[in-house]
């Protein structure tokens, strides 16, 4: 479900961010190369990514395409994952899936995250009533149970791919810029942005140049657990049946779609189940990596 | 001057403590000998991260494990080796035989606990006593240490103290069991002057009153010079200067000594022109020199120091400097060179 | 609160598309849709409809559900609210049991296999679909093992399942949330001031440690609260159980304004009232905070 | 002090509003720096002490208008800075720099020195484009890091060096003032000395003020010309380097003089050990801040704000205390 | 909230113990069913949820037989009198649950009520055909028409045709507690509770005239997830549902379950809106029609358990002709019509279908599918059954999926409502077809009292319905009811409605 694991995740400890940099730059890679989870993360992530870009190459049947004749029916060499019960293959079903769902993940986090991070630096540079009233509006958007906020945007503008990105995308929005601007308080209060103030230069210098950089990676961090929830939370909208319209192979769709057959033909379920709970399993991981190895206090 | 186990409460010998971290093995402490004399006192002075805090760790086996690691020496305490201790035994020796002020009262007092009940923890684990009892000992050991209406202090949680009363608490701590070693590392860094003296006249006070040993480490000469009996320089994880306060300060040996009392601006004493001053900067643990560390800085270094890590010898007036210049050996070598990176 | 029911009045009100018309049907024609608009005072100026919704939702009116002609707040008051706020306490109480435990074994035992394996499960509890996991403990828990019923609500058989669908995810945060804020809290200066007091381990993971890794927990478990009022929505559905989410998925589907925005309204409120209430704790846990 | 003043301060007050309550309101104020006067003239360094949260920082960063004051008037030049529009200041700044405390956050971490030099450059205008590089190169010389090091990133100097970097950034610009807010503190001795010679040395060539602010009355001590010593959001006496630290006339001082360890074995002083803390800025005592912990205090003290007067001596000497007072009285 | 948890911990467990006591007496039997009724009101909306439930609690002057063949129920005879007069003779030994009498004034209130415009009944059209109702005596009325009527009885038989107690009606009236909730018949059953979207409870009436059902209460439970109903029934928690076609061979499989099936009288069909464009084109609906597989639909969706279309009509209905030829499936000649039609590239359509059901949302998809190679683009909207009619009876759909049962087994009532102009919208013609010439037809079949010119009428009209395609006929399913933990007594009649009254729960 929709959790929110922005919690878990830190906001830029002041000592961190430019004291360790030495550390931190330098053993970045070492250190996220070194942890294994998180190479494992990354090449799940990776690995499913070209799927869905080449999808159309790789998928040996029409994802949309109905044989009755052949419904249920189990793995075979003639359909590696069996088909589902209108006997479409699930094999492609699922690359073509790959590309909704990511496409869902990402581009909502994305969207989120970039309105978010553009409120969270303006409240937290400027500060005052600036600040006041877009974390009243982040309290507000947050008082909202996660999925609901979404099943009432979906509801009122309908549901489809875009609305649910839409829908996504706006429960990531107080999110974000709650980190963002925890990070630019910690980040603005820095003496380096003193002395470039010192130096006279705008704000909008001092934003973009100075601050954005520096409060980037716990985003990038964040930004990876968040598609992975953001994937979930679109799987349940499905299951709603307020999610991505059939035929379209999204996997939370296709899971939902075959929970009547968990009994007689499981591997309907189980595989869309298994390729989401992988996928999940493998941004989570990849952030986590980043994480530790974004941060200079985990040794080892 | 020669130290015996008689006389000596603490005897650090050839002591070597590491990390182990991605970049590499970091000898954070790299062969330390010194002993304090009971009811005396000590002090451990040298630049930031020449090891000071790490060797104080290691005597009371404080260290995060794995990654820091004693390898080798002896930590001898009323005469028993410290590091042959079982994990029980050392739980026993810790807050009772010896306990430790830390440099930070701010974050050293855990937040959730009051002031009471953290000096209270020490007094029931170590003399037995039940919850009554202990609190009574604690406010009583507040007020010992200067806190008015030591009562409702006790109750207090630690951030409604200021960082002075913080750092009495945290002395209330460490002296409840009257331990017979008192380690405090940089007691009183964080605190202003005028509280700092508050501080470390209580320490010294206290200390005649209880007849506790103690050993001081600080970068501060002027606290060192205030407090201490002897003086242990560290540079790069080594004592390279160990004598009495007086010699110290009057007639320091080691190259590094003269160089950083001389680089002090003091407050009571005018320096016309520039102060004089150690070139180059302290270098990278990972990326020592061989030969002696201070080499690379050193005015008057030659071959030998470069390529040779002198001993902690004896000099002639029983003072311990770890030089080539105190040796026979200097006479031999040639011209200084310098080898400035 | 005052955003929150201004959120909610807005939401329904500005989307696109005229609500009367919506209600009254496409091809209803312009009296009916005006009458409608009359019966549901949309003619009126747009603040003034919100001042008479906020002044009858403090009077604990919340207009009459277009669906059941009844009043929203008997709707959602009657059981509804009751069922979905023991459903939601079990799951926070079952997250939180489990949660901990497992966090505190993780941090204690850095790196060892309990603690990678628990880590592992706690990632798959996260990344699990809750109606997945509940009809996976539907079929494994009551038809092949048969150990609770399989729907419905009353007993307090019928709230385990549900309660640990709704759980699971809260319960995987939890225990990641607590192992790291564990691990941080351990590295602390008063934990090495404990050690030198000669504090035994154990002791000073439970007195000191988990006393202060507890802090940015409990804000989560406040937070977690509201997801598991969102997680409702689908357990309910699994289970049958007649609670706020269904009824929220059932009035969206009808497009029931008055109960959509009563239901929503109800949730986000009670979301603030946990967490209002969460931070005290915090503040009664944390004195801290008070200086900040 | 013939010379003209570059810089004024007058009656410089900077409060922090504390919020609280349900909706946020200014509930009090943090009177961080509470009615401060003085004056710096051009080519001195002046010195600020005091123990920790007396106000320093703010009066510098009030000077530079990092914070706006609350209220009060800072003239340099002549020219009230704090009439002047965000834009006016903007090119003002060029006249007026600060050197931080932190050598590890005043440097953004992903810049190259270079890159850092460059942009304040390129913010006031200084140097043309094509003869930025030798400018930077020269600069770099200065303080005393070799030319090859210009690509590199702070995080691979040592402290010592990193703050070089930050008073390069300050000189880049050609400022006449320059505020050093602590900074030798954050310094191993051994650096520090380096460091505060460096400084020396660029004031003498550049013909550069300084505002030095520091709680190390040693370095104080041999950096500046004059001193001044607050407590608690006032200045309690302001005086020159000879006669403040020969003949330091408010108690306050005389307690901070004698508190500092000193390194000089052979001769012990009696110590004047102040009893009790700093008093919040929040609520600070009526009367003279200081009478709370003044082992000289008398009932006036608790009463009445004493003002900072002149006194005779053999040089410049002002002190706010009742007892120097009725003394001359 | 700890409180409220505290107490209602507490509140629960005497509420289990009751369960468990009154279930070793003598039962309680649970059915099952994805969505709530919308209403208790007999002439309140027509749908299976709604009549499954009234069924239990009120009863009708007549009923249908396990045959099909219509016999009296509250009624002990009828007769046509004359043209355009029924006689019935009612039964004298009833009670309402309220305790009131059954006569011929409950019979007369009831019947009036339905018909009476302001009620405005879903309803009503099973029974507008009756001019009057006159009350002869305490026990015998007269149900008069304006033109002949055969399939009366069968009309009467419907849940349409429930006789309300008059106090019922007319504390409604009075404005007093609405039918809706306070339902009280004379059936085997009375209502006991109704908890909205969740459950509703009926006792057994042990005053009932017939014989009183052999256990205590029925349970109707709202369970929205197939996959949970299935798990119940397995489990032994449920112990009848209606099981979709899908699910039938698994259920089929397990060890407990028996299954009861019964042919329907059921025509699920996907129909568009005349009123709205392209549809208004018979060429467009002929196409589609064309372009589905109902054979594909049968074996794919029913997994067999059903009978492909021919026309509107089952073939268990009287008047229905299975000679027919129906238009055949041929994508090609699909293509073509919607090229003349003006959409040679297709176009893009919403076909809206209820939550729920499984079967309607695969239909859904099969559509979907076949209509792509057309070019019909074809979004799906799954929408809660009450909107759902409300939306296709307003008429703001383009396609829908829906099924219709001819409750009375008698083409007349498998037709009328879904074609003839009067019946536009709620009262069942939401493809808002329009034919006079099948109008004509549909009142020659209700009136004429020659069974065969009324056949001859039906077999005329099911070409012209073949032809004009106001919606694609696609299959008759059969009602397949899974129980559990049930000797015998089910009986479900051919419109799929359960009658739980014979039920023997097993021990
Ligand atoms: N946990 C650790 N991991 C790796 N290296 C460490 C760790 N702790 C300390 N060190 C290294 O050990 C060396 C000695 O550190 P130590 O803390 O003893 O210095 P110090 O003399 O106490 O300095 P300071 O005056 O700054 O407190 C330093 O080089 C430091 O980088
Ligand atoms: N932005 C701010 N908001 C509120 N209070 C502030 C702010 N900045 C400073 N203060 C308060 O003002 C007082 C003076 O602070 P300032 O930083 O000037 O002290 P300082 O003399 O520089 O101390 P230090 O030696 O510790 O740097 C302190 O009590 C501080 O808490
Ligand atoms: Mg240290
Ligand atoms: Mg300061
Ligand atoms: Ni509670």
């Amino acid at each position: 479900m929709d959790h929110q694991p922005q919690l878990e995740t830190m906001a830029v400890n002041p000592a961190r961010v430019g004291n360790s940099k030495a550390i931190r730059m330098k053993s970045f890679y070492k250190k996220l190369a070194k942890n294994k989870a998180a190479m494992v993360g990354a090449f799940i992530v990776i690995v499913f990514s070209l799927l869905a870009i080449f999808a159309p190459l790789l998928a040996p049947y029409d994802p949309t395409e109905m044989q009755l004749s052949k419904k249920l029916e189990t793995p075979s060499s003639e359909h590696w994952l069996g088909t589902d019960d209108k006997g479409r293959d699930i094999l492609s079903r699922l690359l073509y899936g790959s590309r909704i769902s990511l496409t869902v993940g990402i581009l909502s986090t994305l969207l989120g995250a970039l309105t978010g991070i553009i409120l969270g630096v303006v409240a937290g540079y400027y500060g005052r009533w600036v600040d006041s009233l877009i974390m009243r509006i982040c309290d507000v958007l947050l008082a909202f149970p996660g999925i609901l906020l979404a099943l009432a945007i979906v509801s009122v503008l309908g549901a489809s791919t875009t609305n649910v990105i839409i829908a996504v995308a706006f429960y990531a929005i107080p999110t974000f810029a709650r980190i963002v601007r925890g990070s630019t308080l910690t980040v603005k209060k820095l003496e380096y942005i003193d002395a470039i103030k010192a130096m006279g230069a705008r704000d909008t210098r001092i934003i973009i140049k100075h601050i954005l950089p520096n409060v980037l990676s716990p985003i990038i961090v964040q930004s990876t657990l968040y598609i992975a929830s953001a994937i979930i939370t679109a799987s349940a909208l499905s299951f709603l049946g307020m999610g991505t319209k059939p035929p379209t192979p999204e996997w939370g769709t296709m899971l939902a779609q075959g929970r009547s057959y968990v009994a007689q033909a499981p591997h309907i379920t189980l595989f869309p189940g298994l390729v989401i709970l992988l996928v999940v399993v493998g941004f989570n991981l990849f952030g986590d990596g980043l994480r530790d190895a974004l941060d200079p206090k985990t040794k080892k | 001057m020669s130290l015996t186990k008689e006389e000596s409460i603490l005897e650090v010998r050839n002591l070597r403590t590491s990390f182990f971290t991605d970049e590499g093995e970091v000898k954070a402490v790299d062969g330390v000998d010194f002993s304090i004399e009971k009811g005396k006192t000590l002090g451990i002075v040298g630049e930031s991260g020449s090891g000071k805090s790490i060797t104080s760790l290691s005597i009371l086996r404080l260290l995060q494990e794995p990654v820091g690691r004693i390898k080798e020496g002896e930590v001898i305490f009323k005469g028993e080796d410290l590091l042959k201790k079982s994990k029980k035994q050392m739980m026993a020796i810790r807050g009772n035989n010896i306990s430790m002020i830390f440099q930070e009262p701010m974050t050293s007092l855990n937040p959730t606990l009051t002031c009471g009940e953290q000096i209270a923890e020490s007094i029931r684990i170590h003399q037995k006593l039940n919850k009554k009892k202990a609190w009574e000992k604690s406010v009583e050991m507040l007020k010992l240490v200067g806190i008015p209406s030591p009562e409702k202090r006790a109750k207090q949680y630690p951030f409604e103290l200021s960082g002075g009363m913080r750092q009495r608490v945290m002395i209330a701590i460490s002296l409840a069991c009257n331990p017979e070693l008192l380690i405090a590392d940089e007691p009183t860094t964080a605190l202003d002057v005028t509280i700092q003296a508050q501080i470390l006249e209580l320490i010294k006070k206290l200390q005649e009153d209880m007849g506790t040993s103690l050993m001081i480490i600080t970068h501060d000469l002027g606290v060192v010079a205030e407090m201490c009996d002897k003086v242990a320089v560290m540079y790069c994880g080594k004592v390279v200067e160990y004598a009495d306060v007086k010699t110290v300060f009057t007639d320091p040996k080691h190259p590094y000594t003269i160089g950083l009392l001389n680089s002090v601006p003091k407050h009571d004493e005018d320096v016309e022109g520039d102060l004089a001053i150690i070139t180059g900067s302290v270098p990278s643990p990972f990326n020592l020199p061989s030969g002696c560390s201070f080499a690379p800085r050193c005015p008057s270094a030659k071959e030998i120091c470069h390529a040779t890590l002198p001993e902690l010898a004896e000099t002639s007036d029983g003072d311990k400097v770890r030089c080539w210049i105190y040796t026979d050996q200097w006479e031999k070598e040639g011209e200084a060179v310098s080898r400035h990176e | 609160m005052i955003g929150v029911t201004l959120a909610v009045f807005l939401m329904m009100h500005l989307i696109p598309g005229d609500a009367a018309k919506i209600m009254a049907g496409e091809n209803a024609n312009p009296e009916q849709i005006e009458q409608m608009r009359e019966n549901l005072g949309l003619n009126e100026p747009l603040y003034q409809q919100y001042f008479s919704f906020i002044g009858n939702a403090v009077q604990g009116d919340l207009g009459n559900s277009i669906r059941t002609s009844r009043a929203v707040t008997s709707e959602i008051f009657d059981s509804r609210f009751w069922i979905t706020v023991q459903l939601a306490l079990v799951g926070t109480v079952l997250a939180v049991i489990f949660g901990l435990l497992a966090g505190i074994i993780s941090a204690t035992r850095k790196y060892s296999f309990a603690d990678v394996s628990l880590m592992v499960i706690a990632l798959f509890g996260l990344s699990m679909p809750n109606f997945w996991l509940g009809i996976m403990l539907i079929y494994l828990f009551s038809v092949n093992l048969g150990w609770f019923p399989v729907a419905g609500w009353g007993t307090w058989e019928h709230m385990i399942l549900p309660a640990i669908t709704l759980g699971t995810a809260g319960a995987a945060i939890i225990a990641r949330m607590t192992r790291s804020s564990m691990l941080e809290v351990m590295d602390q200066d008063y934990i090495r001031t404990a050690y030198a007091k000669g504090v035994s381990d154990k002791l000073v993971i439970y007195k000191h440690g988990l006393r202060n890794a507890l802090i940015p927990v409990v804000t989560v478990v406040g937070l977690q609260f509201g997801t598991l009022l969102g997680g409702a929505v689908i357990t309910e559905t699994v289970f049958a159980v007649n609670g706020l989410g269904r009824l929220v998925i059932d009035s969206i589907r009808a497009h029931d304004f008055p109960m959509v925005q009563g239901t929503i309204l109800v949730c986000a409120v009670l979301f603030v009232v946990v967490n209002t209430m969460v931070d005290i704790s915090y503040r009664l846990l944390n004195k801290r905070i008070d200086l900040n | 002090m013939s010379d003209q003043a570059l810089l004024e301060v007058k009656e410089l007050k900077q409060y922090f509003p504390i919020k609280g309550g349900v909706f946020g309101r200014t509930v009090n104020h943090v009177k961080a720096v509470d009615d401060v006067s003085f004056t710096v003239n051009e080519g001195e360094t002046v010195s600020i002490v005091g123990e920790s949260g007396c106000g320093k920082s703010t009066t510098g960063r009030a000077i530079l208008r990092l914070d706006n004051p609350y209220s009060g008037n800072i003239y340099f030049q002549g020219e009230d800075l704090v009439s002047l529009s965000k834009s006016q200041m903007r090119k003002k700044r060029k006249d007026l720099q600060i050197i931080f405390q932190d050598p590890y956050a005043s440097l953004n971490p992903r810049q190259t020195v270079s890159q850092i030099l460059e942009e304040a450059m390129e913010i006031q205008k200084v140097i043309p484009k094509k003869d930025r590089r030798k400018k930077i190169t020269e600069l770099l010389e200065t303080v005393g890091i070799g030319a090859h090091q210009i690509d590199r990133y702070p995080h691979e100097f040592s402290g010592g060096q990193r703050q070089r970097i930050g008073i390069a950034r300050a000189l880049s610009v050609d400022p006449k003032l320059i505020v050093c807010d602590e900074a030798v503190s954050a310094l191993d001795v051994s650096i520090q000395a380096q460091v505060l010679n460096l400084l020396k040395d660029l004031q003498r060539k550049f013909k550069l003020t300084y505002l030095f602010i520091s709680h190390d009355l040693g370095v104080v001590r041999h950096i500046s010309d004059r001193i001044i010593v607050m407590y608690l959001g006032k200045i309690v006496e302001v005086a020159d380097k000879k006669s403040l630290f020969n003949q330091p006339r408010h108690p306050y001082t005389q307690a901070l003089l004698s508190a500092i360890p000193s390194t000089n074995i052979t001769e012990r002083r009696e110590r004047i050990i102040l009893t009790g803390d700093v008093p919040s800025p929040i609520d600070p005592p009526a009367g003279c801040r200081f009478h709370t912990r003044c082992p000289l205090a008398f009932d006036r003290c608790a009463k009445e704000e004493p003002k900072l007067m002149s006194v005779s001596g053999s040089g410049y000497q002002q002190v706010a205390c009742h007892l120097t007072e009725e003394s001359k009285a | 909230a700890c409180g409220g948890n505290g107490t209602s911990g507490n509140e629960s467990k005497p509420e289990a113990d009751d369960d468990e006591s009154s279930e070793s007496a003598s039962g309680e039997l649970v059915f099952v069913t994805p969505s709530d009724a919308p209403t208790l009101d007999p002439h309140g909306q027509n749908d299976t949820a709604s009549n499954t439930a009234t069924s239990q609690i009120l009863e009708r002057l007549t009923d249908y037989a396990e045959d099909g063949t219509v016999v009296p129920l509250l009624a002990t005879e009828f007769d046509n009198i004359d043209d355009t007069t029924w006689e019935f003779k009612l039964r004298e030994d009833v009670k309402f649950h309220d305790g009131s009498d059954f006569n011929a004034e409950a019979v007369k209130m009831s019947l009036d009520r339905i018909l009476d415009p302001k009620l405005a009944s879903p309803k009503a059209v099973i029974l507008n055909m009756i001019s009057e109702v006159v009350v002869i005596d305490d026990y015998t009325v007269h149900i008069k028409t304006e033109e002949p009527f055969a399939p009366m009885p069968a009309h009467l038989a419907h849940n349409a045709g429930s006789i309300i107690a008059p106090s019922a009606i007319e504390e409604e009236n009075n404005g007093g507690t609405k039918i809706d909730e306070n339902p009280i018949g004379t059936g085997p059953f009375k209502f006991k509770e109704w908890n909205r979207g969740a459950e509703i409870k009926f006792d057994k009436n042990e005053d009932y005239w017939g014989e009183v059902p052999s256990f205590d209460s029925i349970s109707i439970k709202v369970v929205p997830e197939q996959s949970t109903r299935v798990a119940m029934l397995e489990t032994g928690e449920a112990n009848i549902m209606l099981v979709g076609a899908s699910d039938v061979e698994r259920v089929e499989a397990m060890d407990k379950i028996e299954i009861d099936r019964v042919r329907g009288t059921r025509m699920d069909y996907v129909s568009f809106n005349l009123n709205k464009p392209p549809y208004d084109d018979v060429k467009v609906r002929q196409a589609i029609a064309m372009a589905i597989d109902k054979e594909d639909v049968v074996k794919g969706i029913l997994d067999g358990q059903g009978i492909p279309a021919v026309g509107p009509l089952a073939p268990n209905v009287i008047g229905n002709s299975q000679d027919l030829e129906p238009l055949p499936y041929d994508v090609d000649a699909a293509k073509e019509l919607l090229a003349e039609a003006g959409h040679p590239d297709g176009f893009k359509t919403t076909i809206y279908v209820n939550e729920g059901s499984k079967e309607r949302a695969d239909i859904a998809e099969l559509v979907q599918a076949q209509l792509a190679p057309i070019g019909i683009e074809v979004e799906i909207e799954v929408i809660e059954w009450a909107t759902f009619l409300e939306k296709t009876g307003a008429g703001e759909h383009e396609l829908f999926v829906l099924g219709w049962t001819t409750v009375t087994g008698d083409a007349d009532y498998g037709l009328y409502a879904l074609f003839h102009s009067s019946q536009h919208g709620d009262p069942g013609n939401r493809s808002f077809y329009n034919n006079p010439k099948a109008d004509e037809l549909l009142d020659k079949g209700r009136t004429s009292t020659d069974q065969d010119e009324r056949n001859a009428a039906y077999a005329e009209l099911s070409e012209i319905l073949v032809e004009e395609a106001p919606m694609v006929y696609l299959h008759h399913p059969d009602f397949v009811h899974g129980t559990n933990g049930i000797e015998s007594g089910l009986f479900v009649n051919f419109g799929g409605t359960p009658f739980f009254k014979g039920v023997k729960l097993a021990n």
